[in-house]
């Protein structure tokens, strides 16, 4: 089936190759993943990012390695997306000790904080103050960095979207705030929760860009990104760039989505993401069918090494944990 | 005639009872109407009485707290759902500074019939910002009432009252306990606040519980009985208004005192019900009052780590053998 | 000196002499309440309203008698316009057990719950919930009423407001956001805490209506109050009005206010909203500078009415008090 | 070299002598910079630090707290400031659920050296939105340190280790303290986390006493000691972490316990002390611990009403007379 061709752009090809790579190695980590919990090797709040892999590849493609992400409760794809190692990643869904959160995490908090992922929110909104705090930080120490904000299009609604992206106007701070619409939280649709066309129009509340784009174009992504970056950067502050998504699953895995038209989720699987970028490369850079055969089974290899490395990996010791309680709580607990 | 059905049925019947009777009670939240919520309390709701009164919100916990405040002071009777109890932290100022204070601010002069329904408690791996217990906030702001039901039965009974209240209600269900089933009367009854119930009687110490805790202690009890030692437990039901005549009442009776909830340790409620009984019956006290309660650490997510952060029976039994041991025995 | 003129309009002239007076009484109220604060006599914090008593007097005068309004903490115009009994405001603003709240509230809470004013608010932004409450609450038991939610222009960076206007605007709830816009948050310029030029474009982002006008032009503030009451009543859903004005004293009665340009206080001084109301009426209605001496003569004595009620109402029982925390704790105090 | 200055100049300084020693301290919050805040303890900074590290901010308690905690995670140390502590019910999300909670669930590779500096406490007719103690809040909710200074030697010592302490910490000032004098050293010094202070010395009861009521509980000592009780009274100055050994060496010294807070009682730290202490020295006890509290209601604005809901002195000396004399004599 003929999807919609992504933008034309000058994006070298192996950058292009790399944010293939990337995207589809988001898909197989979730895929995987989603295998595991069925199996009880994963327990918790298990939201996918299948669907979305454009966003969270391309906005990071866009960034500089040491500027900062803080993702939203669908995280897995912007840790990989930040050159996580899925590994560490998949040890921490599993709640092992050697996971990027020690096993204290999961996936709702999934971080790689070394590499500049601030960690993923289970409080809907709740890593906008990260985002916007880490670019104050970063002004105040001058260090160029921006920091790119994912939220969620329910987040659009909650108290804490308006203070921060207000602080941020009023104060040019370095940051990007990502709307990742996917039309739904759980099972509400956007159109329920909010009374304007775009998202994107939230920004006339604070006199800043708006934009409203494609979300399943990753080379659209990188360049709107890109452009807002750069603007962050030169300390002209913020955007807010809302990019149209969908979700292939349910809200995590225990939803089966029902509450979703099925014709409309099989006109917007056929604007995935990949496949798109895939036949882009086809067409545009003369990639062979087969070059991604190989890149996505060095991706299987992967993921299946991650699988090994989670199930040898140790717990946590109960005993360890509790002695160093008092890290946490400062005196004995009592 | 009663007939076995489920704590989230309970509660839906509550619902739908009350609803029934009263046409100004309504009730909103996140996904709770079309979706029926997510524990299926709400289920059925919006069929039977339409959108005016079953209504999904925007994720907008302050509002949807806040709005309960001002539609019950005009006169309806809102039932409003914040998903989980964590996520009331972001609702806290319309529910200290608004709803609590309210009927006082004005000398009287407006009234406040709000309920807050949400749930909390650990256990199914949801980690530190899914996992909290919160009663003792709540507690400790005056003007709020605070209902924790452990059974069908009281989460039932309960809510009804709580619907019917001219305060805001704070009323916490745990996740854990939806899909328990329980003995429920096919009539109509109510709950009182502020009377507690003796889920096990007992002679030698007295276990206050409330919420999941209170199936643990029965739990703990059970097996200390195995031992010879009788333990009373006593299920406050509401924190606020508390019962504390019967908690004495108790402890007069077995001269032992140990108070389990999950919330951590330091601050819980339960060290200012220790120190409610030290003040009125500390000579009936044949040995300190203990409390075995959540650590002090946020949740972890790892399931080893999150059971050893809260209270399991064994804890329970542990501390009941060394209260009784330390009064009957040595020192 | 000649001022600008008020909104020629069709509104009567007895309304028009009832609004001179509801702002006269405002004046005089908070006047002779600083000398009372001066000496003592009340205490606690006490942010007088004189320089916008339009904005109250325009909107409660566009509204029904049975409409709800929300307050501010700078609250004392909004309870006088909408009728309260000044005896029992200065009882209340004295601590007194024959105050609108039994001398529980004070200024920051004074409210006339029985009249239709849902109370002032010490925090910023507050009562919001209050007035989207109220105007739900109308909705379920359709009796046509609006609530007029008064905020102040600090109040527009707060989560609340951005919760509060979502939701009234999706559900299309029967209020009517009025921005009091003077300025200054304390010390601190509006300027500096949005990056937008008239605040009612935060309309904007929730696709409503979202107007600035001269909030010292009370015929201005009476028409824009009635179309979007009417608009609320009718089921349309909630409007944004921002009225500017200006304070004339400082923040509180002990704050000078040194922070603002003497020469724009002056300015706004000439813009003095019950001077122009003056005007209007000599000029459009024929109003004898002795009928308003007349009036304000009547205020006068109302006021010192009010002053000797509040003396000579007894204090609160102090055992009645303790004995009835029961009522608000329910249960012994222990 | 001592003088006596103010408990505000002693934060003041304290935030002069971080800033000059520090570059990542920045500090920011309403009307703090221009105006030097509310109670002028920021007075001065904006000009010698300039307006990049000392900021007013909008009305936005959310984000004040929250953006604090960002910048703590990129390695700045952001002091902040909620104007009234009751505004922090606004801030709740971004206290527990993120700053509180963040070095644990990153597995300890991020940490949040911010400090919140608030002020809470009753007395200036206020009323009910505006004179809260909410510190059992905080108290409760693992992750989070609490100071709460009563005197201007142990503000400015206590802010300053706050300051570079590498988590979390809610600083709470009292809103009658400001404008009141103390000897502070011309010297630096700094004041460490979880020590208490024995600020009066007796053998006959001990008061547990923190913020204002440590004036209010010297006062009532020297009128006990007229009538020949000699009270010792010890300032945890922190409350976490809490010297509990402190006040255990203090009680089995005078085998009473009276512990004094503004806040309310019900849910009160008071209660967690009390049943900590009892868990540790119950033999030591001559008598039931008794709790001076604030009363279980929101706080009126009438100046009797509101000296009537909260501990005065003469509560102090008749709770700790009734203590001794429990002890000494009948029953
Ligand atoms: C403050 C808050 N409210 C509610 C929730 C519960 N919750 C988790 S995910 C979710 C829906 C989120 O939808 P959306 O923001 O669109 O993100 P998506 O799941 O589509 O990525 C909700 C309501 C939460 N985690 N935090
Ligand atoms: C949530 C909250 N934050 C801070 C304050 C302290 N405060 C009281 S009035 C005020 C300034 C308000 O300015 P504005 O909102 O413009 O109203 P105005 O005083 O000008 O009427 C502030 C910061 C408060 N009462 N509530
Ligand atoms: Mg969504
Ligand atoms: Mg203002």
């Amino acid at each position: 089936m003929a999807t919609t061709p992504l933008t034309k752009s000058k994006i070298a090809k192996s950058k292009l190759l790399q944010m293939y790579r990337r995207m589809a190695l988001i898909r197989r980590f979730e895929e995987e993943s989603i295998k595991l919990y069925r199996l009880d090797k994963i327990r918790g709040y298990f939201h996918p990012y299948i669907g979305q892999e454009a966003i969270a590849v391309g906005s990071c493609g866009a960034a500089r390695d040491d500027d900062y992400i803080v993702s939203t409760h669908r995280g897995h794809g912007h840790c990989i997306a930040k050159g996580a190692d899925v590994k560490l990643m998949l040890a921490e869904l599993y709640g092992r000790k050697t996971g990027y959160c020690l096993g204290r995490g999961g996936s709702m908090h999934i971080a790689n904080v070394a590499e500049g992922n601030l960690g993923a929110n289970g409080i809907v909104g709740g890593g906008m103050s990260l985002a916007v705090g880490a670019a104050l930080g970063s002004l105040l120490k001058e260090d160029g960095k921006v920091a790119i904000n994912f939220i969620s299009d329910g987040g659009v609604s909650i108290g804490i979207f308006h203070e921060a992206i207000n602080l941020a106007a009023i104060w040019k701070l370095p940051v990007v705030f990502v709307i990742e619409n996917n039309f739904y939280a759980v099972s509400t649709p956007i159109s329920q929760s909010v009374s304007i066309e775009t998202l994107a129009r939230r920004a006339d509340a604070y006199n800043i860009p708006g934009t409203c784009i494609d979300g399943n174009d990753v080379i659209l992504v990188h360049e709107e990104m890109s452009k807002a970056i750069d603007r962050a950067r030169s300390g002209d502050g913020p955007s807010i760039i809302e990019m149209q998504t969908y979700r292939h699953t349910g809200h995590h895995c225990n939803d089966p989505g029902k509450y979703r038209d099925p014709k409309v989720v099989e006109a917007w699987m056929g604007k995935d993401p990949i496949t798109r970028l895939a036949q882009h490369l086809g067409a545009e850079h003369g990639v062979a069918e087969g070059d991604l055969t190989a890149i996505r089974d060095e991706i299987k290899q992967e993921i299946k090494d991650a699988i090994q490395f989670a199930e040898d990996s140790p717990s946590p010791s109960v005993d360890e944990f509790l002695a160093g309680i008092p890290d946490y709580s400062f005196e004995q607990n009592d | 005639m009663t007939r076995e059905i489920q704590y989230r049925q309970a509660l839906n019947e509550a619902m739908f009872e009350e609803m029934r009777r009263d046409p100004l009670v309504f009730t909103y939240g996140e996904g709770i109407a079309e979706r029926g919520g997510s524990f299926r309390v709400t289920e059925g709701l919006l069929d039977e009485f339409g959108p005016m009164r079953v209504k999904d919100t925007p994720i907008s916990e302050s509002i949807i707290a806040g709005a309960a405040v001002g539609a019950a002071i005009v006169g309806t009777r809102p039932v409003a759902e914040i998903l989980f109890v964590d996520f009331t932290a972001l609702s806290m100022d319309q529910l200290v500074n608004q709803a609590a204070k309210y009927r006082f601010m004005v000398g009287g002069r407006g009234k406040v019939p709000m309920v807050l329904r949400t749930q909390g408690g650990s256990g199914k791996g949801l980690a530190a910002q899914h996992s909290q217990s919160l009663e003792a906030w709540f507690c400790h702001t005056p003007g709020l009432k605070v209902v924790m039901p452990s059974t069908a039965y009281d989460a039932k009974g309960l809510l009804k009252t709580a619907i019917r209240d001219d305060d805001p209600v704070i009323f916490i269900e745990h996740k854990l306990l939806y899909f328990t089933g329980g003995e429920v009367p096919e009539e109509e009854y109510t709950v009182p606040f502020g009377e507690a119930d003796v889920k096990r009687t007992g002679s030698d110490v007295t276990i206050v519980a409330w919420s999941l805790m209170v199936h643990k202690a029965l739990e703990a009890a059970e097996q200390l009985a195995a031992e010879g030692i009788e333990a009373e437990v006593v299920d406050p039901r509401t924190l606020v208004p508390l019962d504390i005549n019967a908690i004495c009442t108790s402890v007069r009776k077995t001269n032992r005192l140990v108070i389990v909830h999950e919330a951590c340790k330091r601050g819980g409620f339960g060290g200012d019900i220790a120190a409610r009984v030290m003040e009125r019956a500390f000579d009936d006290l044949d040995a300190p009052i203990e409390r075995v309660a959540g650590k002090n650490t946020p949740m972890p997510f790892n399931t080893e780590l999150e059971q050893a952060s809260i209270p399991q029976v064994q804890d329970i039994v542990t501390t009941c053998q060394r209260v009784c041991l330390g009064a009957k025995g040595a020192v």
